[in-house]
């Protein structure tokens, strides 16, 4: 299937069901490794749970069920040998709102780090200075690594929970809406983060505008109900869609 | 290790909680075990409506005492759930902020007093009181009604408290925005939809008051006669065990674990109605 | 005759002020009363001294001897296997029917009246399993008694964990395990601990389990298998039966203020959660 | 799954079995003594003192009433069970020792006028026949009767020397020891009360014991028969005792002892 050998993460046929409602219909898309993909469409469009979907954390939710295949490195993710703390630790995930855990900063990046067994986890306080100079937050929290992470900023706290990931060197990032609630100037200041990280990792982006998709992101995805209308290269998708929903979102007919 | 651990800590709770279950199944079962063969012998009927109460003569019938159960409970019902509830809308609604902070400490405080020094207290005053003043030897169903009344007031006040303040400000809000007088916004719009969560707190302090057994013993006297009125002595089934525990052997101890089955199955069906009522909301 | 809306404001406001002064009163009164009456006689040898016939004069320390021993096993028991349950409730089985049961009965059996408790601490530890009246017998059937309530309150401040936490935790590549202990349990600690804290004052307060159980010995209980006499049942005895009135009250004031330092102890722990901002 | 239970089952079955362990390890007292809460009292006296002759025999003494204490010595879960009842017929097997006499005190309110009553009266007022003390020469007031627990052995003793076959009034207030009754007849001016005739000046507040057909409830009335109302206690072993338990008999018998029992108003000669 995978003729192009960049591809990440394929998914597969996918669908996805709460009990009896199904969220996502039949999917099928590729991601390709160190580009960032936009995934875009309005509330309730499955974007959440497909994005759930690529670290098994909604194998969480209570009557969740799955049909069809994800492919990650051309290995199933739902495969019998797979273990879930390892897929979780290779694609991370940032949510919608800032989740600092409560205790310190340091604590907080260093939580990933830790859960590993002795040996694999190295030194804790190098990684968690590497993964706050990656996340652009190193010189505004160097002196207060002790301080509870509740006593920073929306936006400071949004890029603690990136460098929380990225203190798990993760192969993939999945950012859920990670800028719904910030301020133009915090979430400036991620985007260019996400930039930067573009080149180490692979980046899967639910934005919370059609703006955001267009400033940081190399291809599109545009999803309704559940199912993927269309997909191309970012610059494509906007100027020249070949859907009509997908013009109509992106012109605010709706959404 | 880290999959031995997962898989470990897993059993462990599993095993905790099945214990926990079993020990609490365990209770349930010892009791009804040592209580049912007794009412079996003396039959139903007998054992919960048999006015005569002598087991040295074999003679077992509690239907007095389940009387009097319900009528020390219902009086102190009738004393604590107005009380409690006027309490628990001052403190929700009206009560100045020192106030308040004096009172909820108060109330914590008298929750965690041991019972028998209320019961101590009604003996000190309560009983003289009503022997002096309203005749009867003073013992009587009206002081353990008091007692329990008082007793009863912190579950009833806490619960109805924190029910009032779940409700949304909106309730509140949109009661004086339409210009009703701030009585008026807790009678018709703030009492109502805390309904439910008032009637369990008013269920659970009615449990509470059939379950207590020692600040009781000592002022209600504790005769096995149908109370003529609120100033005759009257025994609960709670006392009932607690005073003659302490002797019984055979048949009798038997009576007293099958009168703890009757109280047992009182407390499941007002505990059961109680949930229901919440969970309802 | 209708009177006017504003009247029956008044008039409720001046019942309610009414009844809520009136409850605060009789309530100062008798805890001031009891504090009044007893705390001349709470000195140093009435702590540390034996009772010298039946409680007439002498002191009461077997009984604060007692009432530490049996609460200390009764919290020790069922502390874990509370916590635990209530963990397995709230992280494993979130929600279906067996939990529902479990709940329904543990809520069931925390409004149990605690005599019946003692009838089954009486028959079961003391006669069955013949531990005889001591101070393992009371504090199994205080632990019996309380595991209810620490069950409900446990997993309640478990519940109330954010469920995000739970799914970093997860998404950082944390089991369940360490999800539950790095996560889910200091957040829950101090709900938790205030539970447990309250749960020690019933164990201090409860009168008519431990009387069947620990039995009513006046002497200093020498191992977990002596019998002893708490604090709550050596007032129940010395009010009671008229032995000695001074003694009385002083022990009940010595009750109110353990009761009293557990609650401000228990609040400092649900303050400080407050004070976190959570 | 099935797994799961077994280990579970196995892991029940371990908690249980440490429990019995540690039962069977109890450190256990010299002697233990259990049964009537009438003799209680005296029980604990004697080991107070005995203690201070003999520290390294402990004392355990436990209330329950006559009839647990009994079967405790049946049993074998105490040494010596103490009763203030006679042992019935399928108890007669036991050895036993009466360990002194006490009387049974009939007892009113200092206030009240009435000071004297036949046995007949005393009955017929339990017996809810005599309902106000103006029947006995006293005030208008309703008698309020109070009564013993079933099972106490105060209350079988009363029940044997004075109701006969009459029936004690359901409509009796019921107090659970003497202390109880004694209080309660103290606080209460229009109230009656049988109490063991040891404690009837041993509260805080006086009581007065009324006379019997003109007889003083005093020792001296009870060692020469002339006071009827009386019972014996008794100590109870399964077969005679022996080592520590016997000893403590011997202490209670010694001048020692029996000077302490008449110092709590007992009868022991």
């Amino acid at each position: 299937m995978t003729t192009e050998t960049n591809v990440k993460i394929a998914i597969r046929d996918l669908s996805v069901y709460y009990d009896k409602k199904q969220a996502v219909h039949s999917l099928s898309l590729d991601i390709r490794a160190h580009e960032i993909l936009s995934v875009i469409g309005p509330a309730n469009s499955g974007i959440t749970t497909l994005l759930r979907s690529l670290n098994r954390l909604f194998d969480l939710t209570p009557g969740s069920r799955t049909e069809g295949d994800i492919l990650l490195d051309e290995k199933s993710i739902y495969g019998p040998d797979v273990s879930l703390t390892e897929l979780r630790r290779r694609v991370g995930m940032v949510f919608d709102v800032p989740t600092p855990l409560p205790m310190s900063i340091f604590d907080n990046v260093a939580y990933g780090p830790r859960l590993k067994s002795k040996k694999a986890r190295g030194s804790v306080a190098e990684t968690v200075e590497r993964s706050l100079r990656m996340a652009a937050l190193w010189d505004e929290t160097k002196d207060r690594l002790k301080m509870p992470a509740a006593s920073l900023s929306g936006g400071q706290q949004q890029r603690l929970c990136i460098a929380r990931v990225l203190a798990l060197e993760p192969e993939v990032i999945l950012l859920d809406r990670p800028c719904s609630g910030l301020d133009p100037i915090s979430t400036a200041k991620i985007e260019d983060s996400l930039t930067l990280l573009k080149k180490q990792f692979t980046i899967v982006l639910a934005p919370h505008n059609v703006q955001q998709a267009v400033r940081v992101s190399s291809r599109t995805a545009f999803m309704l109900s559940g199912r993927l209308i269309e997909e191309g290269p970012s610059t494509e998708v906007f100027s020249d869609p070949k859907d009509r929903r997908t013009s109509d979102y992106i012109t605010g007919r709706f959404g | 290790m880290k999959k031995f651990k997962e898989k470990l800590s897993g059993r462990v709770f599993f095993a905790l909680a099945l214990s926990s279950i079993s020990a609490l199944a365990l209770i349930t079962v010892f009791i009804i075990v040592n209580g049912v063969p007794l009412i079996a012998e003396v039959g139903v009927g007998n054992f919960i409506f048999g006015m005569s109460w002598a087991p040295s003569r074999g003679e077992f019938g509690i239907f007095p005492m389940i009387v009097g159960s319900v009528a020390v409970t219902l009086g102190a019902a009738a004393i604590g759930v107005p009380v409690g509830i006027c309490c628990s809308i001052f403190l929700a609604e009206f009560a100045p902020a020192p106030l308040r902070n004096l009172f909820r400490p108060a109330i914590q405080l008298l929750a965690g007093i041991p019972s028998v020094v209320y019961g101590f207290w009604g003996l000190l005053f309560l009983v003289p009181f009503i022997r002096n003043y309203l005749g009867g030897p003073g013992l009587s169903l009206l002081a353990g009604a008091v007692i329990l009344g008082i007793m009863i007031l912190p579950t009833v006040i806490s619960i109805s408290e924190v029910s009032i303040l779940a409700l949304p400000r909106q309730y509140k809000e949109g009661a004086l925005a339409l210009g009703m007088t701030h009585w008026q916004t807790i009678r018709s719009v703030i009492l109502p939809s805390a309904r439910s969560g008032i009637v369990a707190a008013v269920i659970l302090g009615i449990g509470r008051a059939i379950g207590e057994t020692m600040a009781v013993i000592m002022v209600l006297g504790n005769a096995v006669a149908m109370p003529a009125s609120i100033l005759d002595p009257v025994r609960t089934l709670t006392t009932n065990i607690g005073i003659e525990m302490g002797y019984a052997s055979g048949p009798h101890q038997q009576a007293l674990f099958a009168t703890g089955i009757v109280l047992f199955v009182i407390i499941m069906i007002l505990n059961a109605s109680a949930q229901y009522i919440t969970r309802k909301r | 005759m209708r009177i006017n809306p504003r009247t029956t404001g008044k008039i409720a406001k001046v019942l309610i002020w009414a009844a809520a002064l009136s409850v605060l009163v009789v309530l100062v009164a008798i805890i001031l009363y009891i504090l009044f009456k007893g705390m001349p006689f709470i000195n140093w040898r009435f702590l540390t001294d034996i009772p010298r016939s039946m409680g007439r004069s002498g002191g009461i320390a077997p009984a604060i001897a007692g009432t530490a021993m049996v609460s200390l096993v009764a919290i020790v028991i069922a502390v874990p296997f509370g916590i635990g349950t209530a963990f397995y409730l709230a992280e494993y089985t979130r929600g279906n029917a067996v939990t529902r049961i479990i709940r329904f009965s543990a809520e069931s059996l925390a409004a149990i009246p605690s005599i019946v408790y003692g009838l089954f601490g009486f028959l079961f530890f003391v006669i069955y399993l013949d531990l005889g009246w001591s101070v393992l017998s009371g504090g199994l059937t205080l632990a019996f008694m309380i595991l209810p309530t620490v069950i409900r309150t446990s997993e309640e401040a478990i519940l109330t964990v954010p469920n995000t936490y739970r799914e970093v935790s997860f998404s950082l590549g944390g089991t369940k395990w360490q999800t539950i202990r790095k996560a889910v349990f200091p957040s829950a600690i101090q709900g938790i601990a205030n539970g447990v804290i309250l749960s020690l004052g019933r164990c201090v307060a409860e009168t008519a389990a431990v009387i069947l159980t620990a039995g009513s010995a006046l002497r200093m209980a020498s191992s977990l298998f002596s019998p002893t006499r708490t604090m709550a049942v050596h007032f129940y005895y010395l009010a009671r039966e008229g032995i000695s009135m001074d003694n009385a009250y002083a022990t009940a004031a010595l009750l109110i203020l353990l009761i009293f330092l557990i609650n401000v102890v228990a609040n400092a722990f649900v303050n400080r959660t407050m004070a976190k901002g959570r | 799954m099935r797994g799961r239970w077994i280990r579970t089952a196995a892991a029940g079955l371990l908690g249980l079995s440490v429990c019995l362990l540690s039962a069977c390890g109890r450190q256990t007292a010299a002697v233990i003594i259990a049964g009537s809460t009438s003799v209680q009292p005296y029980a604990e006296v004697l080991a107070e003192d005995y203690a201070l002759l003999r520290p390294d025999k402990l004392i355990d003494i436990q209330g329950g009433g006559s009839s647990a204490g009994i079967t405790a010595v049946e049993s074998g879960a105490a040494d010596l069970g103490m009763s203030s009842r006679k042992l019935k017929e399928s108890e007669q097997g036991l050895w036993s020792v009466e360990i002194a006499k006490d009387g049974l005190a009939v007892i009113v309110n200092p206030a009240s006028p009435v000071g004297d009553l036949t046995l007949d009266q005393i009955c017929g007022i339990y017996a809810a026949d005599i309902q106000n003390w103006s029947e006995l020469g006293g005030p208008d007031a309703k008698i309020h009767i109070i009564t013993r627990e079933e099972g106490s052995g105060t209350r079988s003793a009363f029940e044997e020397l004075v109701m006969g076959d009459r029936r004690i009034t359901n409509k009796a207030i019921v107090q659970d020891s003497n202390g109880a009754m004694r209080q309660l007849v103290a606080d209460d001016p229009h109230s009656i009360g049988f109490i063991s005739l040891g404690l009837v000046n041993v509260g805080e507040r006086p009581v007065k014991a009324i006379r019997i057909d003109g007889v003083a409830p005093t020792r001296e009335n009870v060692l020469d028969g002339s006071y009827s109302l009386f019972r014996s206690f008794l100590f109870v072993a399964r077969s005679r005792p022996e080592g520590p338990a016997l000893q403590f008999i011997e202490f209670i018998f010694s001048p020692g002892g029996r000077l302490l029992l008449s110092g709590e108003g007992l009868i022991a000669e």
